[in-house]
Formats: structure tokens, sequence, C-alpha cells
């Protein structure tokens, strides 16, 4: 029982936490922030998982995870904002296409 | 203690596609499939697949859900509730599921080492000859790209193919089929669009602006690491022509399609795409007009490990200019598409 | 052991979830999603097929005596997964058509409306 | 010093999981959205800082701490700047929040944030 283990087994009681409250919602917000933190949690279990079976040189996964999330947040929000993925986040030059 | 995080992660698993089942809204159903796309992903890597978690987490967490959301922009995301339980639909998949939990149990044990699948000639060749006969760490990106070249390069043509398909279907005019069908009655996004209006401009949204602003010229040198750092770690052609893509499709998220359209035309994209095939076949042409077969690498160079490292750095970058084009393709499809119904943009 | 086939069981609980969504859900962007299930759930399959107790991934480490799991299906999913998000991208952009030519994704909808005509 | 380091890593993974868990407490039990943001954009930031600090003790100065280090910088900037563009949204949306106690009504959803 190393200390990489129970940090792994808390991450993974985290991320159940989380998935309960992307499936009990009740907003939409709610979820996104579930899925976004779930993806957070995922970046350091990686992290965490790479040391623990002695291989630490994946870390480039962690990064990948981190970068998807955030697109995936901002994908959804504007999603839900504008609800269209086309024009920009702030502006309204779109009109004029 | 190992294998407890594994059924930790299979149970959570299964909640969360249960969830995917279950949910009425679309929109919820692709957020919960974004979940368990990271959850597999995860689970990739404790069972030692690393390439797979990778490719997983770019393409199922990031690139799958804009699409979906594309499209549900498009359609709208609500499901009309279904009066019954489909009986005959849970009878078929229950005893289909059955039948298979059946044969499992003459399946190998997961792990050993004496299955079918560890003790082939082909396992050994790949683990104990193929890091001296290619001279690259990574097995995984010698495979893929030296022993199974055909293989990857039909896939490669796959995904070449379904990006043309997506253009051509989603580049046409709108057409309704019925012209008294005035009213339109797709269901409307989430939130509606003149409520946004009133928003457009403020000045809250500063702040992705400036720290997109700051990680999308990083996206794309972490995107190049992945391409050519293959050989050495997880990556390759695949993921990094996913992350390539991803960092247009942030771009344009934040500050808009128009203007990404400006710097990388469809046009571009579209050249691109067919660039990247054309570059893979192309090293095939080369090694036979030097006599060797169709993608035989040893040719390209009078040593025949300088000439896999020549033959796999050119493939792996066909590889990636294609998935790369392709992404933002599909991506200018969907997200273009709004045009057609004008008045629900605007 | 009980733990010893649990993977494959998993597989079958996804798989038969990816299926009844497939056949039940009339909503077509539903039944892609149930088909994205149904894909990871092969995933996994060939996945837990390539991996080998204490092994590690096959990658060339500097330790002697290591054992690396089968690269092999690795490759196989690799690929597999990003023709699986491409021919997805197909499957949506000919839903968004139909969404375009019937006003529905409604698979019963759609079909009376092809009746009504 | 192995063993200094290693009771470093200890102490701050250990502080680490137990911001993760308290993570997860705060999303499942906070009454509103505004609140469990703080859960899930604050807490976890600093436990990603934390967790991978002590495993950048157990790696030294090598390729795997500067990966570590990128890791942090990453979180650090997306993790706050997702939460933030989602609290906005949310705001815009109308969606209030929960004021018990300071003479608003308690009122949790409008009618078009809500989504089934």
């Amino acid at each position: 029982m190393t200390i990489f283990t129970i940090t792994a087994f808390a991450i993974l009681v985290s991320v159940a936490m989380a998935l309960a409250r992307a499936i009990l919602g009740p907003t939409a917000y709610d979820r996104i922030l579930a899925a976004n933190a779930i993806g957070t949690k995922t970046v350091l279990l990686i992290a965490v998982f790479g040391f623990m079976n002695g291989r630490p040189d994946f870390l480039d996964l962690a990064l990948v995870y981190s970068l998807m999330n955030f697109i995936g947040t901002i994908a959804v929000l504007k999603y839900f904002k504008f609800g269209t993925l086309r024009g920009g986040l702030s502006d309204s030059s779109d009109r004029n296409l | 203690m190992e294998e407890f995080t594994d059924i930790f992660l299979m149970l959570l698993l299964v909640a969360g596609s249960l969830a995917v089942l279950y949910v009425r809204n679309l929109f919820v159903a692709t957020m919960l499939l974004s979940a368990v796309s990271f959850l597999m992903a995860l689970l990739f890597v404790t069972l030692d697949a690393v390439d797979v978690a990778f490719t997983e987490a770019a393409v199922g967490a990031g690139i799958s859900t804009v699409l979906y959301l594309g499209t549900l922009a498009l359609v709208g995301s609500n499901e009309r509730p279904t009066a019954k339980l489909s009986v005959i639909p849970l009878l078929l998949s229950l005893s289909i599921g059955g039948a298979l939990v059946y044969a499992t149990f003459e399946m190998p044990t997961i792990g050993s080492p004496d299955t079918p699948v560890q003790t082939s000639n082909v396992t050994k060749r790949f683990v104990e000859v193929s890091p001296i006969e290619i001279g690259i760490p990574n097995m995984v990106t010698s495979v893929l790209a030296s022993y199974r070249g055909f293989d990857t390069f039909g896939e490669t043509t796959v995904v070449f193919t379904a990006a043309i398909g997506v253009l051509l279907i989603l580049s046409q005019k709108h057409i309704r089929r019925r012209e008294d069908d005035e009213e339109d009655s797709t269901p409307r996004p989430a939130v509606s669009v003149e409520k946004s209006h009133d928003q457009v401009g403020s000045p809250h949204d500063l702040i992705p602006h400036v720290v997109s602003k700051i990680l999308i010229p990083f996206i794309f040198l972490f995107a190049f690491y992945v391409q050519f750092h293959g050989d050495f770690g997880p990556g390759g052609g695949f993921q990094a022509g996913v992350i390539m893509a991803a960092g247009f499709i942030l771009y344009s998220l934040i500050f808009g399609l128009h203007i990404t359209k400006q710097i990388l035309p469809l046009r571009v994209v579209e050249l691109f795409l067919a660039f990247g095939v054309l570059l893979y076949g192309g090293v095939g042409i080369v090694s036979m007009i030097k006599g060797g077969n169709f993608l035989d690498y040893n040719v390209l160079s009078a040593d025949p490990i300088a000439g896999q490292h020549i033959g796999i750095l050119l493939v792996e970058l066909g590889v990636g200019i294609t998935v790369t084009a392709a992404m933002l393709a599909i991506f200018y499809g969907f997200a273009g598409r709004a045009q057609g119904r004008g008045k629900d943009v605007n | 052991m009980f733990f010893d086939h649990f993977n494959y069981w998993i597989v079958v609980i996804l798989m038969m979830i990816g299926l009844y969504t497939l056949m039940s859900r009339s909503n077509l962007v539903k039944k892609m999603i149930g088909l994205s299930l149904f894909q990871i759930s092969v995933f996994l399959l060939y996945i837990s097929m390539g991996k080998i107790e204490g092994g590690t991934a096959p990658i060339v480490s500097n330790a002697p005596d290591v054992l690396y799991s089968n690269p092999l299906p690795h490759v196989l999913i690799l690929t597999a997964i990003v023709v699986g998000v491409a021919t997805t991208a197909l499957g949506l952009a000919l839903i968004v058509r139909i969404n375009e030519a019937f006003g529905s994704v409604d698979e019963e909808e759609i079909l009376n409306s092809e009746d009504s005509l | 010093m192995d063993f200094i380091l290693d009771i470093g890593t200890w102490i701050s993974l250990l502080i680490g999981s137990f911001f993760l868990l308290i993570t997860g407490f705060g999303l499942l039990r906070f009454p509103d959205l505004y609140t469990r943001i703080h859960a899930g954009g604050m807490a976890d930031t600093l436990a990603t800082a934390i967790i991978c600090f002590g495993l950048a003790l157990q790696s030294g100065f090598t390729l795997i701490s500067v990966k570590l280090l990128f890791i942090v910088i990453f979180v650090f900037l997306t993790s706050p700047t997702a939460t933030y563009a989602l609290a906005q949204a949310a705001f815009v949306a109308g969606l209030k929040p929960k004021l018990d106690g300071f003479g608003g009504p308690a009122k949790t959803t409008s009618t078009n944030a809500r989504d089934d």
C-alpha cells in the first residue's frame, strides 16, 4: 500500500462523486461543471498511475487531457450561450456574413 | 491492489453508460458520453495502452463532443419520450449478452501470459525483433507505420473519404422537401438566441479570449512535439493531427468561424486533405521505384534502419496532415451549416 | 478467481447497453450515441486481450527484464478510434440532412410522414 | 536525503488527496451551482498543484518534472477560465444564486436553464 495507491483511490472516489453530480444534475451547468471536474481529476490520476507503475514518462497524456477538457468545456458553453458553434465567443460579426 | 482501481473504473463506466441510456436530453447524454470517454481512456492507461489512451482522450473526449454539439445545435436536443418499454430489443440484447457472458468462461484469463494472443509468433516478432529491426523504441509506432503500413494507409484513406463525404453532404444548399412546410419545426437550442444578443460583446468574455490567445501557440507546438516524438514515446500522426485540429477548433470557437476560414480557407484544407494521402502513397511509390515492395522502407536509404526512419517519419507526417485536415473539414461542415437556417442564427 | 473474466463481462454489459440504445430509441442522434457506446466496448475487448500481467506499455525501457503488453491490439484500436470518429461524423452529417428534409430526427415521425405523403 | 524527499511526497500527496475528497464532497453537497463551482474550480486546481509538486519531488530535476510543471501551469490557466466562463454563462442565462438569509428569494433555477 504505497502513497500512490492511496492517492489513486482518493482521486477515484472523488471522480465517483463528480460522476454522481453529472448524473443528478439538476441544471445543465452542473453537469458541465461535473464533466470538467472529472477531466481535471483524470489528469491527476494519469500522473499518479505513471508513478505507481514505475514508468512516469507518459505525462504527455495528462497534458492532452487537460487540453481537451478545456476545449470541450468552451465548446459546450458556446453551444449553450449562442446555440451554434459558428460565431466568435464575444463578437457578433458573423451577422455580416 | 491495482486491479481494484481497474474494477472501480469499470463500474463507473457502466454507471455512466446506463445514465447515457436513460437521460432524455441529448445534450446531457453528450456530456455523459464525454465523461465515459475520459474514464475509458483512463482504463486504457491502466491496461498499458498509452497510445490508445492518447487517441481516445483527444478524439472521444474532445473532437466527438464538439461534433455532437455541432449536430445538436442544428437538430435540437430534446428526445421525444418513448411511450412503452421496448420489450423485443431488451430481450434481444439480454439474450445476446447472456450468450456472450456464457462464452467468456471459455476465454483465457485476463493478463495471463500463455494466451494465444501473447504466445503467437507475430507478437514475439513485434516485441522482441522490432526494436532492433526498425530501431524505434515505440513498438506501436513501428507496427503501425511499418509492419502494418498497408492497413494504416487504408485507414487514412477511410478518414479522407469520410471527410469528403461530410463535405459533400453538408456543403449543399438547404432544401426543404415540402414547400408548404413554412414554419421551422426543429426545436431550438436550450438558450434562445435573442437572449444571447444582449450579452454579445460583453467584456466578461475577455478572460477566455486572453487565455486562449496564450494557449493556442503552445497547443500547436505540442502537436508538433507529439508528431515527431511519436517514435520514442506515446504519440504519432493520428494523435498529433487531432491535437492540431483541436487548436484550430479552439481558435474558431473563441474568435469565430469566419476568421478561422480567413486564415485557413476550406480550399486549403481540402488541398492538405489530399496531400497527406498522396504523401503516404508517394512514399510507397518511391520505395517501389527504388526496387522494394510497396511501402518497404528498407530501400529508401543505404542503411535499412535509416530507411525505416525516413519512411516512418514521412508516413506519419502524411497521416498527421490528413487527420488534421479531415477533422477541420468536418468541423467546418458542421459549424458552417447554420448558414442554411439564417433566421435561426440571428 | 472471480475477477479473471471481469473485463469481458464489462465489455458485454457495455455492448448490451449500446445495442439496446441503438434498437429501442427512435431518435437518430441517440442511436449514434448508442453506436459510440458499442464501439467503446469493442475497444475495451481488444485492449484487455493485449494486457499481460505485470507487463508495461510497449515502449522500450532501459530497465532489465521488462515484460511488454502486446502492441498489436493497440495499433488496431488506435486507428479504429480515428476512423470511428470520422464515420460518426458522416452519420451525424446524414442526420443533419435528414432533419432538414423531414423536419425531424425521430425515426417514427419520419416514417409516419413518409406514409402520409 | 531520499528519506526527506519521500516524507515530502507523502505529505503533499496526502494533502492533495484531502483537497480532492473535499472537491468531491463539495460537488455533491453544496446547494447550488455557484457554490459548487468553488469546489470544482478552486480546490481542484490547488490539489493539482500540490500533487504534482509531490510527484516532482520523486522524479528530481528531469524532463518529467518539467512536464509536471507544464501540467500545473496548464491546469492553472484553463480550469479557472473554464469555470469562470461557466459561471458567466449560467448568470447570463438567468440562473439565480441561492441567497438564503440574505433577503433574496431562494430561487435556484430559472425556466430556461433547467435541462430536463
